[in-house]
């Protein structure tokens, strides 16, 4: 198998929650899968049906709940299967950008992408590159991080 | 033009093809664009390195990046169409090729980009874009009287990179002379290979090559050669007796450097412009280009 | 004999408290109707008081304020010990509130903030044999609710009067509604909002205005005049006092039942309703929201899904 | 709190799909995973869960251990949920108390370490588990299909399929951008391998088409807008003006000859521009309609508008000519739609070592196509440019296919049609003919035949792709003649053939209008640009828009038998909608809570297709779950969560997310 793709132990894995366009994104991961194209285990795919259903509280939601980082896939502008779902999450996602930041969290763990059908290996560069830079960032909630924390 | 061109002569320009580095010179300081030698430089890197030992060669490009960037010059000029061609894909495959980014992270201190900001540009494709055929026109100050010439581009400035002119049908030399007044030939071994080093090593294999540009130029109508490189000169220009001698065909066809004839038609100096050095069609060239006064010392 | 109820102010700005003493005469008929057996602001009882009684033995502990320092723990745990009832009076108490932006930045650097390079107050007194100390903060400011079970929440910075005194009929009531329950309507504010008619069918924006740059007009809809209203995300209750002042909705009586991250949702709505499509435009818009968390988490960042800025 | 799921009883069945599933992810360790989940009372894993045996499986656990939630986890929903949703049924539970988990297609043919793609599998599985609690029984709506068709394209696959459809009884919509109809096929001579003549199959299609009842031919035409869904689509079709009426015209043709051009000036793109038209033509003499086209680019009235009309004179008191004819608007209403816009040839220029528009001599296929023909230019003698004869015709293959610089695809019809202008040009002319080619490729019905049956007649083939096609010459029989040269990979040298004539045998690539199209229809392409299949195999003429269809090489290169078979499957798939009348849709429709709505109206903008309306007298928003498509950008937006939308509610994404990230 490729040198790349073998898992190291010791190495720390990033998650990530995706969540795919049914008829873009999600097409296009399937479409890997029928070309056997290979890629990194991280990331985890939530289908909804557009982009546009992608919920500021789901993003929230997967880093809060240990995600590393959370990618959307979407249709490309002008290309939305609902004519602009995309461009609604494109403007959640330029605020939401904002948000993150102020509460100290890396922009890049958050990423929106145009992907279509025809793009299977898109997906995998997506995610490679993706995986790449969470693991540079390492964990987003650092291991036991206790609930209560005192002065010292 | 605001910074100088840097400028990679490379050793053929200080060699067997001094009269392109002459007409070079020439022709630029006759447009007004200031070239300066890029200090220090090293081999390029080309031919007997990147077939031997690859990483060698782009470790002697990435240096001489590092140095054109030292310089602070945006573009560098290499007139030698293997070291264009070498210095290209040294920073194409250090873009492509985390490994050898890794090799040449030594220079520009570390910072790839730097050496990557840098333009190689050959002057074919410098005069045709920052000059320009309509610009060179009003510029030009002696009306042609020679014969129709073919434009030879070789294989290294124009692939794979497709940047100097097109890739497989190359026209802005013809476009550049044309506007000087000069009537160019349409043929279909203007990238044809010339021979290369196989003159050196096969000796039969590249003599046949240059041989069939030869006698296709002249089929042409063409009475002149004109390159942009000083191997395609070379072997065009060298092995012209020797030919005659084989195959009986006399040929006597000059083969020039496109920055000589420009050069001319700027008004340039015959000596200054290396008309002298040529080899072949010597008489020719002093027919076309020689001051009457002065065809007696063409000769010498 | 009468319920025994007792108030208790945690980190809060005194408000709530306030918010008591609003019900005007209503107040009697509480007063009337329970035994008030510990209010600090009010009456002399003391903490050892309270630890005195057997557990459970109040019925109803209000506690507003939300929980950042030692002691506001220990009694947030002790009241919960001693009652039958906790009820979360106020936002502070119910999402972390104010107090809970502190949660932008650690406890260490508050405390530098406020005492230079000391970094802290001293700790400790000493006069005539006893010591005085002083409790000591949490990097953290919590919702009451993470940090003692939580039976029923009055929402609102402060609670409405007519919010208050419903919940005190419900409570002493005797008919308990499903425990959890936010006593105030499950609906937004916009539903109640004098203004509604004037919200139009196709809102769609292409800047956001910071409410001092703007005058106003008092009777269209305040997030039609570009100004980040929060009425659609913020349960009703309050009786629109904010919007009657000609101030947009901040978002004090928090979310409906039906949202989970209150600011989240919040900003999931407000950006939907622009009408920018390239990037660089809506971060132009976007620029007109120059504090997101203060926008949209101004009373809840506690109770948020990330509860606070992310710890180096 | 009390478990709000009690009553949830989950059977959770992993699939080895033969070993595409089970050699990557450890299906017996993921089943005994998904028996710890909470809520599951039953995990098994089968070899073929799709598989009947597979289905039986479910309806009987379903009755046996009063399953009432099934989660699969196998390949993609998009396969095969539908499957497991019919055995649902059939098992006595709704449809919709399913959810399926992708672990093929997005696990384990993507991944390689079988401990991960498990891992995620199981992360996958989880949040599957976690949302179907929350499943609600859904009935999937109804919506009436409109009987009407649009068929795009007036090739041999558009008119195909609207004879099919036309003679079930079915109104057709033929819109065609050219005057007419015909497409690519009305331009060859022969048809492979038959060598049966092209015009003699196709005209009495194309006059059938004019003439029938049952169909709109609205040639020199173009949709410019479509508006619905399955089964009640709006198309807008624009009718450029040909400046003579259809309805009045004779196609008596005397305005032709009338025109003030008496010598044709203008090159002739129906026959490739080797021939030259006047400004008022007929594209081609058996084009349907029979009626001329002005062309107002070239006329003489509309570029100086000092003509003398000869033509309208012509053409007397029958009025047909109009030269103030505008452009029309056709609005029309259909159920359904069959794509079948056709392909382009690879443009021969863009590889400039094959000298084609450089060297006179070198012609693309489609040139001699028409040079063959008897009603071509040249009345079907094939000669040269310059009048010559040639004795020595060199075809190229592979031009602008299976190159990495061009297009990476087999065209599929260029072997055999090389073949087949082999055969013809030898015919007739006698000349000596030379096939470079990569690989031969004849799969068909009798190709392979042809083939032999070309051997036969001494056609030189020579297996080596050709470098380029150049005039320099190395000794004198070369002169005045065009070079191939090329290393034939079978003998193992260099070989340079001069011949008189070169054809290139272009590929077929996507039209350069498909993007538009594309979105015009709301379909999608492949990655090199046509038109994107619903499923290669399961799902061939269907796109991912329901109640559009493809047909022919709008979808991908093919040649007339498989086009024509496409386009029958294509109408019988529209029929099939047609005539149950209906189609179900999918329940994921969003919808308001009444009761807690606040009435502000965030959600009413949202939605492109208008879906949401606002009741004022309750002061609430309501939508109406017919135009909903169900993409839930409403419900995002929704301030205070009270738009919600079924399959897709908060509370199910929740608990996916959840279920994901539950190991993390």
């Amino acid at each position: 198998m490729p040198e790349d793709l073998k898992p190291r132990p010791d190495e720390f894995e990033p998650r990530i929650v995706a969540f795919f366009c049914n008829w873009c994104t999600y097409l296009a991961a399937d479409l890997a899968g029928t070309s056997r194209i290979k890629y990194a285990a991280n990331a985890e795919v939530v289908r909804v049906m557009c982009s546009g259903r992608v919920d500021v509280q789901f993003i929230l939601k997967a880093f809060a709940k240990g995600a590393d980082g959370v990618l959307i896939g979407g249709c490309h502008p002008g290309d939305c299967h609902y004519q602009e779902g995309n461009y609604k999450a494109l403007r959640r996602f330029r605020l939401v950008q904002r948000l993150i930041r102020q509460m100290g969290i890396e922009e890049e763990r958050l990423r929106l992408e145009w992907i279509s059908a025809a793009e299977g290996d898109r997906v995998r560069v997506v995610i490679e590159d993706m995986v790449k830079n969470l693991k540079r960032l390492g964990p987003l909630r650092k291991p036991g991080q206790p609930n209560l924390l005192e002065v010292a | 033009m605001a910074s100088a061109y840097g400028y990679f002569p490379g050793c053929s320009l200080k060699g067997t093809g001094v009269a392109y580095e002459e007409s070079l010179l020439e022709l630029f300081r006759l447009l007004d664009l200031p070239l300066a030698e890029l200090q220090d430089w090293n081999c390029c890197g080309a031919t007997s390195y990147m077939s031997i030992d690859e990483s060698s060669a782009f470790q002697l490009s990435a240096r001489n990046l590092a140095l054109a960037h030292k310089a602070s010059h945006a573009d560098l000029l290499a007139p030698c169409s293997a070291c264009y061609l070498v210095l290209r894909k040294a920073q194409d495959y250090m873009q492509k090729y985390p490994q050898v980014a890794r090799e040449m992270g030594s220079w520009g201190n570390g910072n790839l980009r730097v050496l990557n900001q840098i333009r190689v540009r050959h002057p074919l494709e410098v005069l045709f874009t920052d000059v320009g055929p309509d610009r060179l026109r009003q510029k030009i100050v002696r009306h042609w009287h020679g014969g129709s010439v073919a434009c030879y581009y070789g294989c290294q400035m124009v692939r794979p990179y497709g940047e100097a002119d097109r890739d497989h049908d190359p026209v802005r030399m013809d476009e550049l002379l044309e506007a000087a007044g000069v009537p160019t030939v349409d043929w279909s071994l203007k990238t044809k290979c010339c021979g290369g080093s196989l003159t050196g090593t096969a000796h039969q294999v590249g003599v046949r090559l240059n041989y069939i540009l030869l006698k296709e130029a002249a089929r042409k109508g063409a009475q002149a050669i004109v390159t942009v490189c000083p191997l395609c000169q070379y072997n065009l220009d060298a092995y012209q007796s020797e030919i005659r001698r084989d195959t009986g065909q006399r040929f006597d066809m000059p083969v020039l450097y496109f920055t000589q004839i420009l050069g001319w038609a700027l008004g340039g100096d015959y000596k200054s412009l290396g008309f002298p050095r040529a080899v072949a069609g010597r008489k020719t060239i002093a027919q076309w280009f020689a001051p009457a006064r002065t065809e007696k010392e063409a000769y010498v | 004999m009468k319920p025994k109820v007792a108030f208790y102010w945690c980190a809060s700005c005194g408000g709530c408290e306030e918010a008591v003493l609003d019900l005007a005469e209503e107040v009697l008929n509480i007063v009337a109707a329970v035994d008030i057996v510990f209010w600090p602001v009010a009456l002399d009882f003391k903490e050892k008081d309270v630890a005195a009684m057997e557990d459970g033995a109040i019925s109803i502990s209000f506690v507003n304020g939300a929980v950042r320092t030692t002691h506001q723990l220990e009694m947030a745990r002790l009241l919960r010990r001693k009652s039958k009832l906790v009820v979360a009076f106020g936002v502070c108490a119910q999402l972390g509130g104010i107090p809970g932006l502190s949660n932008l930045t650690t406890a260490g650097d508050t405390l530098r903030e406020v005492y230079g390079a000391a970094g802290h107050p001293q700790r400790e007194y000493r006069e005539d044999g006893r010591t005085l100390t002083l409790p000591r903060l949490f990097d953290s400011v919590f919702a009451l609710d993470r940090t003692i079970p939580v039976d029923y929440y009055i929402p609102g910075c402060p609670p409405s009067p007519k919010i208050v005194a419903d919940a005190f009929q419900v409570l002493l009531g005797g008919e308990l509604p499903e425990p959890g329950t936010v006593l105030a309507p499950d609906r937004a504010m916009c539903d109640e909002c004098p203004r509604r008619d004037t919200h139009p069918q196709e809102l769609k924006l292409d800047r956001f205005h910071r409410v001092q740059e703007r005058v106003l007009d008092p009777e269209t809809c305040i997030l039609a005049q570009g100004v980040p209203c929060l009425g659609p995300a913020t349960r009703t209750g309050c009786g629109s006092r904010c919007i009657s002042g000609n101030m947009p909705c901040s978002g004090c009586f928090g979310p409906t039942s039906r949202m989970r991250d209150y600011g989240g949702k919040a900003l999931c709505s407000i950006a939907s309703v622009i009408d920018v499509s390239d990037e660089a435009g809506i971060d132009r818009v976007f620029e007109g929201i120059v504090d997101p968390v203060g926008t949209f988490y101004r009373y809840s960042l506690p109770s948020s899904f990330l509860e606070r800025k992310r710890l180096e | 709190m009390s478990d709000p799921h009690g009553a949830v009883r989950i059977g959770v069945y992993t699939c080895h799909c033969g070993s595409n599933i089970a050699a990557t992810v450890d299906v017996k360790a993921l089943a005994q995973f998904a028996a710890t989940l909470p809520r599951v009372v039953l995990s098994r894993d089968y070899k073929y869960m799709c598989s009947d045996p597979g289905q039986e499986l479910i309806r009987q656990d379903i009755r046996d251990h009063d399953l009432n939630r099934i989660v699969v986890a196998s390949c993609s929903p998009h396969l095969h949920e539908h499957t497991f949703r019919t055995a649902l049924k059939v098992g006595g539970l709704n449809p919709y108390y399913f959810h399926m988990v992708n672990i093929r297609e997005q696990a384990s043919w993507v991944h390689v370490d079988k401990a991960q793609a498990t891992r995620k599998a199981q992360d996958l599985v989880c949040a599957a588990v976690r949302r179907v609690a929350f499943h609600q029984p859904l009935e999937r709506g109804r919506v009436a299909i409109h009987p009407d068709v649009l068929v795009l394209g007036g090739g041999i696959a558009g008119i195909h399929a609207a004879l099919t459809l036309a003679n079930a009884g079915k109104h057709v919509f033929l819109v065609e951008k050219e005057p007419t109809i015909g497409g690519h096929m009305a331009k060859f001579d022969k048809t492979f391998p038959t060598l049966d003549c092209a015009a003699c199959i196709l005209t009495p299609k194309m006059s059938a088409v004019r003439s029938h009842p049952n169909i709109t031919l609205w040639t020199y035409s173009e949709v410019t807008r479509v508006d619905g869904y399955v089964g009640n689509y709006k198309a807008t079709v624009l009718r450029h003006p040909r400046y003579i009426d259809e309805d009045l015209c004779a196609g008596c043709l005397e305005c032709l000859d009338a025109c003030v051009y008496k010598q044709a000036k203008v090159p002739d793109e129906f026959n490739m521009r080797l021939s030259k038209r006047k400004p008022i033509y007929i594209p081609f003499p058996q084009a349907v309609p029979q009626v001329p086209v002005i062309d107002p680019e070239t006329c003489i009235q509309f570029k100086s508008g000092k003509c003398k009309k000869t033509c309208i004179e012509a053409c007397g008191d029958r009025h047909a000519i109009n030269l103030r004819a505008e452009p029309e608007i056709e609005e029309i209403e259909v159920g359904t739609v069959i794509l079948a816009t056709g392909f382009q040839t690879f443009d021969a220029a863009r590889i400039p070592y094959y000298g084609y528009g450089k060297y006179p001599n070198v012609y693309t296929a489609l040139e001699v196509e028409r040079l063959v023909n008897a009603s071509g230019p040249t009345g079907g003698e094939v000669i040269l440019r310059d009048g010559r004869k040639p004795q020595t015709v060199a075809i190229v293959h592979c031009v602008g296919s299976r190159d990495e610089n061009t297009h990476r695809w087999c065209s599929r019809v260029c072997c055999m049609y090389s073949l087949k202008l082999a055969h013809l040009v030898k015919e007739h002319t006698g000349a000596e003919i030379f096939n470079f080619y990569i690989d031969m490729r004849t799969p068909g019905k009798g190709f392979e035949e042809f083939y032999q049956k070309l051997l036969n007649e001494r056609v030189h083939f020579i297996r080596g792709r050709v470098a380029e096609v150049t005039d320099w010459e190395l000794d004198p029989g070369e002169e005045g003649k065009l070079v191939i040269r090329a290393e034939d990979t079978l003998a193992g040298f260099v070989r340079r053939i001069p011949v008189d004539m070169v054809v290139l045998a272009t590929g077929l690539e996507p039209r350069a209008d498909a993007p538009e199209v594309r979105r015009l229809f709301n379909i999608s392409c492949a990655s090199e640009g046509f038109f994107l299949e619903r499923h290669p195999k399961l799902a061939p003429v269907n796109t991912f828009t329901d109640g559009i269809f493809l047909a022919g090489c709008c979808q991908g290169p093919k040649d007339i038998p498989d086009t024509v078979a496409q386009a029958g499957a294509a109408a019988a798939e529209a029929l099939a909608l047609i005539d149950a009348g209906y189609v179900e849709t999918e329940p994921n429709t969003a919808h308001v809570e009444e009761a807690v709505c606040c009435g502000c109206k965030t959600c009413i903008s949202m939605c492109p297709y208008r879906a949401i309306s606002f009741v004022n007298e309750i002061h609430k928003s309501r939508v109406n779950e017919v135009l909903c498509k169900g993409c839930g950008t409403c419900v995002a937006a929704c301030p205070s969560g009270a738009v919600r939308q079924h399959l897709f509610e908060d509370d199910e994404i929740f608990a996916e997310i959840e279920g994901v990230l539950s190991n993390a």
